[in-house]
């Protein structure tokens, strides 16, 4: 069960990055990063996960036999992290494609070269 | 004390707090902004001076009241402190330089300022890896944030690239950390470095992930277009920020992480390092946009210090002096020179001309420039010093190669760039607004840069015994730089005559460095003495003057390497700002400087080769070195003959001293040039003479003297311009003098001094002297001169004489170098090389005829009527020296006698003897007395003879005789004096062709040529900047663990 | 060392012999090139009636101080190599100065009178004369690359640059002659001498069709006798030096004045036979021939 | 094209990157060695019920600060990106009229989302959620607002002041540890309670308050900033 998740995350990583490298609007390579980021949330996750056990809340179980009952609730706070920071890069890459936009009328990542050598 | 988390809680209160200040109170939140940064500084002051003066354990802060790995800890020692003291103080600086720009832009820049400054410091004091990215990534939102305070499509487009190519490098890191967490079971660092995750073929691909990526956020070289372009568009100030506090923020991590993955991919990390440092470099070298080119040179810097990182489990303990040095250098420099580029605003680096408007801000950027090269007195010069004698204690050569190889490329765009600020035309650029709070900063990294310095001396083997006595002067000197001309000669040269005194009996007894420290000093005197008939204040000149002869001095004292090449270098970085006082010396002084890079880090390296050898720091050691010692040889032959411009490597000298001003011609020509031969008598008296490698490397320097002889006074003899003429002439009787001292004999070495004390002697009266003339009639150009003997009659009698000694001919001393030329060349069976020695000095009739005879004889141009004759503050110190070459003529023995004692013990037979005023050498014999005494005489008998008949002699006018056709379009080309050996350039001329020039040339827009095409990477497209980095991790994995 | 005045004296009629020899050398000379192209000549004492009708002009016309002195420089030269130059082999008294220096004494100080002529032809401000001396300058550079190579050679084959010491090498009968013991030097210098006196074909710096005589041109009266008087006694010290290096030296003045003589003639006779070159000809070819059988005087010797 | 293939290779290269992490992985059969120590003490150390809110709020206190710093960075720097000036707001512009539905809907269902959102927050150390999720709740309730009626002007004043206020009482709880108990962020400030009880935990009831607060005033700042843009002068 948790390889198949695990690869779901690889492959969604992977997908993410073939958005990333080969896309030409700049929106979708925003979903890019978000595909890329929920796939490393994923393989986050699936890293905590411990075979047969429940989540890390002590309302049923008992404080006392909590290490042989639950999963791994480290990866699970990172991943609560990395979400937050991956919506604050998501929101400020849009105002950037805004800008952007308003700059050239366009959405098409080639029309950005200004910069070079 | 204060504890290092009041640094997250005041500056988070702050930023927090500066929400609620309504309109009325908008303008309390920059002082707020500063009031933050400054208690972060001070935090992180005191923590550092704590650590400097106790010895006290680190501290360790724990957070949440649990102790690691169950909690998030800080760190703060002695090097932590280090790290968020520069952080913060570059920070509070920057904020007084902004503070303009983020006041127009409102609290909420401030804001993101605030937070970017305090992401940093909790970066470098974090043990969490899972913390150190929370906060890596607060700090690449808020430049991404920053970068915006320049509003144009430019610094968009930046940023853009920016989030795209972090957004990926975070990625890969936080997959690194989990894997890592994964494998080890903990976040805290100190579990993750114990964990030795490297040594298993499953864990360490986490450690690759993680080292990837810190890598990538150094941006390594190609995968690196994004952080070019950040360092393009954004704001200056915000340019320095990146490129101080960031990249030393970055490099701490990775210094941090270093343990991770062990001993092989430290490898990786100084390859990538040396990659960076060389590509970065070379690809600046085609680049004219400030901030680009700063850019380039800021991931070069960080290149190096990458390598410094990979290599140091070589470098051992001196890793952290080394890594100090040239990280505290690029800081500074590289925040001052971003700072100054936001002061100038200029899109070409040629519009940095303006800073002329400003003297101070044009010393502050000589300042940074000198000190990213890595020039004394600034903590690189002993950062690189350590790196390459231990690399080489160590064997390292290919490492010492790179690493000089990528500073000398740095040197190329940097100084090309100081010389279009101190030389080009700045009258029509716009001007800037000189703030104070804008110049402050500016003002405190210089100071860091020489105070640095100045501490860290000590801490280099050897470094301690460095003379900071003179450089006390010149700084003197730039502090009574506005008073006039006459006080600051008075000064300096009473400077000079009171370190005569000073350092006589330091050297009574070491006769071969009294001679030089006599013609340093004495030749110093003389020389500025001319300076007294200059007017005005003359910014600039007498400190670097004073530099120069600091140097020179320095080099007579040394008695260690370091020594040497520390007033080695100085003497460099003055003559350079000397030579470039001239009014068209920007492309000379500038190859100048490349050749005397070049030829420093060749010394360097052979320096290293005899430091490693035996591990011995004093100049002895040159004379036993054993790893190599045949490369160390040629290497610090090169490097001298970079001063003496011997062959191959003279193409700066004809424009560097032709064009100098006219008193500091000579003392490049005359005095400065001698550093050189200085250097090689050093080296060939201690170097091991009987190896095969010495032998045939003075050989070949023989030839090569030779070849260098007939060179200089073949073009000599063609040049137009009466400076370039002197100059050539210098570079042949520099020749003259590496044949002479490569011969290698007690005669040799007697010729060698001769031709070096004449060369001294006349070469400063010929530049002196014509010098003032061509100031004197506004031209270089012989043939525009002419009949000057008449206005000129004390002129033409110091030109005579020195032309006299020049040509070797009977009685004066030129002739006592002539002789012991032919008895020291038959003697050692160098005949050939002899022989075309012999040929050149007659040659050298030709350029001697065609100088006298085109400035004091033939027909008085009517533009010069009026001419007088030229300022007796030149002519003073002229005729001083011809009453020295008189004496030395006369008189040989006395001079000649003791060095030919001094030289005996060095050479096996003792080949001159001297019975009285004669010497006599196995093969002839020479008495200088007496030949003067008989050439006196009859000269004076045959004038009488002359006098008594002609007693009726009519003097008669210029225009007595009339020869004269229609003016032709170009007058000169009728001119006797212009290309007046026509005939002789169609018969040999091809001997000159500029093949040397042509060379070099060649190999300039070869490099320049490959950065170029090199630089197309940077094609611009934002997603091929993610492609790269991407490529770069591809291809690093295949490397590392894919067993490529 | 030798500073008496009697010394003084003995040098002093040894320069006046020499004088006389020179100029009756230079009118045999000129009358045999005069034979050669079907005239009759100048009469042998041609030479001392010019000279005294130079010296006794009344005005003399000066361009300033150079101008004055240069002739005074030039004389000095051929005065001064005839002062360090043993004329006669094994006789202090005929052996001048030349305690003062060796060969190479010698061979440095011909440029001082050339530096003078230069200087004070320059002052006159006529650009043919520096013409003529840039002419004279470029020859000359080449023109001692074979000597220079002549000297080295026999300097290892003697192992001295002591004139007197050469000469005492040879004094065994004409065999012991560097001319036989050391051909290629004696041919290499032989040629160089051809330069060095400066006829036909390397006479382009006096020039005597197109400039009159050169340089010289700019001078008259006293100075153009200091010149000639120069000429004569520079011809004869030249010669005598090729003498001691090359055809055993003189043990009398006899000797001296026949050996002079053959070898002056060697130099008339060439230019006679052969027509002029132009400036980078000449240049060039002693650069060649002269210069690779230089080059082989010391190979042998390798 | 090549550089598409280029892109294929490059990411085949990638996808052997992460075969490596997929073969390294093995799953779990038991806790880390720091889990364990969460599992076995979390209860009586921190007393939330939630482990994951005690290891986000508590022991990784100092990553969180960083999270909030985060948001608080992107609205700023939106802000000023933007320009966003009050007076540039033009209340009239024309803009399509929503349908009724939604309209209505939004009067409905808002202040039930603000509910849920708090209430997500302040049980965020029993029940799965807390600050951040809760915040994310009540920005998608102003989200709804402004999707329902354009002209709906976020009152920046007001999202100005909660968020300080809360950001400023986060830093100064987080001193108070320093002061009062064992460090920075220190979760024994107040009393611990019964595990399992809404005043329990210690301050990360507190602390999770202010931080859905703030999250919820970040959020609703970054979307009504950008929904102004259109008022933005060029």
């Amino acid at each position: 069960m948790e390889y198949i998740i695990i690869s779901t995350g690889f492959a969604l990583m992977l997908l993410g990055l073939w958005g990333i490298l080969s896309q030409k609007n700049l929106i979708k390579i925003i979903l890019g990063f978000t595909i890329f980021n929920t796939g490393i949330n994923i393989v986050m996750v699936s890293i905590g996960y411990v075979r047969g056990k429940a989540a890390p809340i002590l309302d049923v179980i008992k404080p006392s036999e909590a290490a042989s009952k639950i999963v791994d609730p480290i990866p699970q706070a990172l991943v609560l992290t990395a979400i937050v920071i991956g919506l604050g890069v998501t929101a400020l890459m849009l105002v950037y494609v805004l800008k952007l936009h308003r700059e050239k009328n366009s959405l098409d990542i080639n029309s950005f070269k200004d910069l070079k050598w | 004390m204060v504890g290092p988390i009041y640094i997250i809680a005041v500056a988070l209160g702050i930023a927090f707090f500066m929400g609620l200040f309504g309109k009325s109170l908008k303008n309390l939140s920059e002082w707020a902004m500063l009031a933050g940064l400054g208690f972060m500084t001070y935090v992180s002051g005191q923590w550092l001076l704590e650590f400097m003066s106790n010895n006290r354990a680190v501290e360790t802060i724990f957070t949440a009241g649990f102790k690691p790995p169950y909690s998030i800890n800080l760190q703060m020692g002695s090097i932590e402190a280090f790290f968020t003291f520069i952080i913060n103080v570059v920070g509070f600086l920057g904020a007084m330089y902004l503070f303009k720009d983020l006041k127009k832009t409102g609290p909420n820049a401030m804001m993101v300022y605030l937070v970017f400054i305090m992401s940093l410091n909790v970066v470098v004091m974090t043990r969490d890896m899972f913390n150190l990215f929370v906060f890596l990534e607060v700090g690449s939102i808020a430049t991404a944030g920053l970068i915006l305070l320049t509003k144009s499509g430019e610094a968009l487009q930046a940023g853009m690239k920016y989030l795209i190519a972090t957004g990926i490098i975070s990625g890969v890191l936080l997959i690194g950390i989990i894997f890592a967490y994964y494998f080890s079971g903990s976040l805290n660092i100190d579990d993750l470095l114990a964990a030795n995750m490297g040594a298993s073929k499953t864990t360490v691909i986490a450690v690759f992930l993680i080292y990837v990526s810190i890598i990538l956020e150094l941006k390594p070289f190609p995968a690196n277009g994004w952080g070019i372009d950040v360092y393009t568009a954004a704001n200056p100030g915000i340019g320095a920020l990146v490129s101080a506090a960031t990249a030393s923020a970055g490099f701490y991590v990775l210094y941090k992480l270093l343990p991770l993955g062990g001993a092989e991919w430290l490898n990786y990390i100084a390859v990538i390092g040396g990659i960076t440092f060389v590509g970065s470099n070379l690809m600046g070298t085609k680049q004219d946009r400030p901030n680009r080119l700063l850019g380039y040179s800021s991931i070069g810097q960080i290149g190096l210090l990458m390598m410094i990182l990979g290599l140091s489990d070589i470098l051992g303990e001196k890793m952290m002096i080394i890594a100090f040095g040239i990280l505290i250098s690029h800081y500074a420099a590289k925040a001052g020179l971003f700072w100054l580029s936001g002061l100038i605003q200029a899109k070409d680096i040629k519009g940095w001309a303006a800073l002329r408007k400003s003297p101070f801000l044009l010393f502050l950027f000589g300042t940074f420039v000198f000190a990213l090269i890595g020039f004394p007195p600034f903590p690189s010069f002993f950062g690189k010093w350590e790196l390459i004698t231990t690399l080489a204690a160590n064997g390292q050569w290919a490492w010492m190669v790179t690493i000089l190889a990528g500073s000398f490329i740095e040197g190329i765009y940097l100084f090309r760039w100081l010389g279009y600020a101190i030389k080009l035309d700045h009258e029509d650029l716009p001007d800037f607004k000189i703030e104070w709070n804008k110049i402050f900063p500016i003002w405190i990294m210089a100071i860091v840069l020489y105070a640095v310095g100045v501490y860290v001396t000590p801490m280099v083997e050897g470094g301690m015994f460095i003379n900071y006595l003179p450089l006390m002067f010149v700084l003197f000197l730039f502090a009574i730089d506005f008073l006039p001309v006459y006080i600051k000669n008075t000064i300096s040269i009473g400077g000079i005559i009171w370190y005569m005194f000073h350092i006589y009996p330091v050297l009574e007894g070491d006769l071969l460095r009294l001679i030089f420290a006599g013609i340093f000093l004495v030749g110093g005197v003389l020389t500025l003495m001319a300076g007294y008939s200059k007017k005005g204040t003359r910014k600039g000149f007498y400190p670097m003057a004073m530099m120069m002869f600091a140097g020179l001095i320095g080099i007579i004292e040394a008695s260690t390497l370091i020594e040497f090449f520390f007033s080695w270098e100085l003497m460099t970085a003055g003559s350079y700002f000397l030579i470039i006082r001239g009014k068209r010396s920007m492309p000379h002084g500038y190859s100048y400087m490349l050749f005397s890079i070049g030829g420093a880090y060749a010394i360097l390296f052979g320096f290293a080769l005899a430091f490693a050898s035996n591990f011995d720091t004093s100049l002895a050691a040159l004379g036993s070195i054993n790893l190599l010692p045949t490369l160390a040889y040629t290497l610090l032959a090169v490097g001298f003959m970079t001063k003496t411009a011997s062959l191959g490597l003279h193409i700066w000298l004809p424009g560097a001293h032709g064009e100098a001003e006219s008193d500091v011609s000579p003392m490049v020509s005359a005095i400065l040039l001698k550093a050189g031969v200085f250097g090689l008598m050093i080296l060939f008296l201690y170097m091991d003479r009987t190896s095969v490698g010495a032998t045939n490397l003075l050989y070949v320097l023989g030839w090569v003297g030779a070849l260098t002889t007939l060179m200089g006074n073949m073009s000599a003899a063609f040049q137009e311009d009466a400076k370039r003429l002197l100059a050539y002439s210098s570079v042949a009787q520099l020749g003259y003098i590496l044949f002479a001292i490569s011969i290698m004999s007690q005669l040799g070495w007697l010729a060698g001094f001769t031709y070096t004390i004449n060369h001294f002697m006349f070469k400063a009266i010929l530049f002196l002297v014509v010098g003032g003339i061509v100031a004197k009639l506004g031209t270089h150009y012989m043939y525009e001169m002419g009949g000057m003997i008449k206005k000129m009659p004390f002129s033409f009698i110091a030109v005579l004489v020195s032309i006299i000694v020049i040509g070797g001919i009977p009685p004066l001393s030129g002739f006592a170098g002539k002789w012991l030329f032919y008895n020291a060349v038959i003697e050692k069976g160098w005949y050939f090389q002899g022989a075309i020695i012999f040929f050149a000095g007659i040659i050298a009739f030709l350029y001697l005829f065609k100088l006298i005879h085109s400035i004091f004889l033939g027909q008085l141009k009517d533009n010069h009527r009026n001419i007088k004759e030229i300022s007796a503050w030149i002519l003073v110190p002229s005729y001083i020296l011809i009453i020295g070459i008189m004496i030395f003529s006369a008189f040989p023995q006395y001079i000649l006698q003791p060095i030919g004692d001094m030289l005996a013990p060095y050479f096996s037979t003792e080949t001159l003897v001297w019975e009285g005023t004669k010497a006599t050498t196995s093969l002839g014999y020479w008495d200088g007395t007496t030949i003067m005494i008989v050439v006196a005489t009859a000269f004076l008998l045959l004038l009488a003879w002359l006098l008594a008949l002609s007693s009726k002699t009519k003097k008669i006018e210029q225009f007595n005789i009339v020869f004269a056709a229609e003016r032709p379009f170009r007058p000169e080309t009728t001119h006797v004096s212009y290309n007046i050996y026509a005939g002789y350039k169609k018969a040999l001329g091809f001997l000159i062709t500029p093949l040397v020039t042509a060379f070099w040339e060649s190999m300039s827009n070869l490099v320049l040529e490959f950065a170029n095409w090199l630089r197309r990477i940077y094609g611009g497209s934002m997603q091929n900047y993610a492609i790269h980095v991407v490529l770069f991790i591809v291809v690093f994995y295949l490397i590392a663990l894919g067993g490529l | 060392m030798d500073y008496s005045i009697t010394k003084f004296l003995w040098t002093l009629l040894g320069l006046f012999i020499v004088t006389n020899w020179g100029m009756l050398m230079s009118s045999t000379m000129r009358r045999i090139g005069a034979r050669v192209s079907g005239r009759i000549g100048i009469p042998w004492y041609q030479p001392w009636v010019d000279l005294v009708k130079l010296y006794s002009l009344r005005t003399q016309l000066t361009h300033g101080t150079m101008f004055y002195i240069g002739p005074v420089f030039r004389l000095m030269g051929g005065v001064g190599m005839f002062l360090f130059l043993p004329m006669v082999f094994g006789n202090p008294i005929w052996s001048n100065y030349s305690f003062s220096g060796d060969l190479v004494l010698i061979l440095y100080f011909q440029f001082f009178g050339m530096l003078g002529m230069a200087l004070g032809a320059g002052e006159g401000g006529q650009p043919y004369s520096a013409i003529g001396i840039s002419r004279g300058l470029s020859q000359f550079t080449t023109i001692e690359v074979p000597m220079t190579l002549a000297v080295i050679s026999i300097a290892i084959q003697y192992h001295t640059l002591s004139i007197s010491e050469i000469v005492a090498a040879q004094q065994g009968g004409i065999t012991t002659w560097t001319l036989w013991t050391n051909p290629l030097a004696t041919a290499a210098a032989m040629l160089s001498l051809l330069g060095a006196f400066g006829h036909s074909p390397f006479n382009l710096v006096k020039a005597p069709n197109e400039i009159p005589i050169g340089p010289p041109t700019e001078f008259h009266g006293t100075f153009l006798g200091v010149l000639r008087t120069n000429s004569a006694i520079l011809h004869v010290a030249e010669a005598a030096l090729f003498m001691n290096l090359f055809f055993g030296g003189a043990t009398s003045w006899f000797e001296l004045i026949i050996k002079t003589f053959l070898i002056y003639f060697w130099s008339v006779f060439v230019g006679t036979v052969f027509p002029r070159f132009r400036i980078e000809q000449s240049v060039r070819w002693f650069l060649k021939v002269p210069t690779i059988i230089g080059i082989l005087a010391i190979i042998i010797f390798l | 094209m090549i550089k598409k293939i280029l892109i294929i290779g490059v990411l085949a290269v990638v996808g052997l990157i992460f075969f490596d992490l997929f073969n390294a992985y093995q799953g779990n059969e038991s806790l880390s060695k720091t889990a364990n120590y969460y599992a076995e003490n979390g209860a009586s150390q921190v007393g939330a019920a939630n482990l994951v809110t005690a290891i986000v709020v508590t022991y990784r206190g100092l990553d969180t600060l960083g999270e909030v710093t985060i948001l608080f960075l992107t609205a700023a720097i939106i802000s000023f990106i933007l320009k966003f000036r009050e007076e540039d707001f033009m209340p009239n512009r024309s803009v399509r009229v929503t349908s009724e539905l939604l309209d209505s809907a939004a009067q409905v269902i808002v202040p039930v989302i603000f509910m849920v959102g708090v209430y997500i927050f302040m049980n965020g150390h029993l029940t799965p959620g807390g600050g951040f999720q809760g915040g994310a709740v009540i920005a998608s309730g102003v989200l709804l607002m402004i999707m329902a009626n354009p002209n709906f002007g976020v009152s920046h004043k007001v999202i100005a002041v909660v968020e300080s206020i809360s950001g400023i009482a986060f830093v100064l709880i987080g001193v108070l540890g320093i002061v009062l108990a064992g460090g920075f962020l220190d979760n024994t400030l107040l009393p611990l309670g019964k595990l399992g009880d809404l005043f329990s935990a210690g301050v990360i009831p507190v602390i999770y308050t202010f931080v859905g607060l703030k999250v919820g005033a970040e959020l609703s700042n970054i979307i009504g900033t950008i929904s102004h843009v259109q008022n933005e002068k060029n």
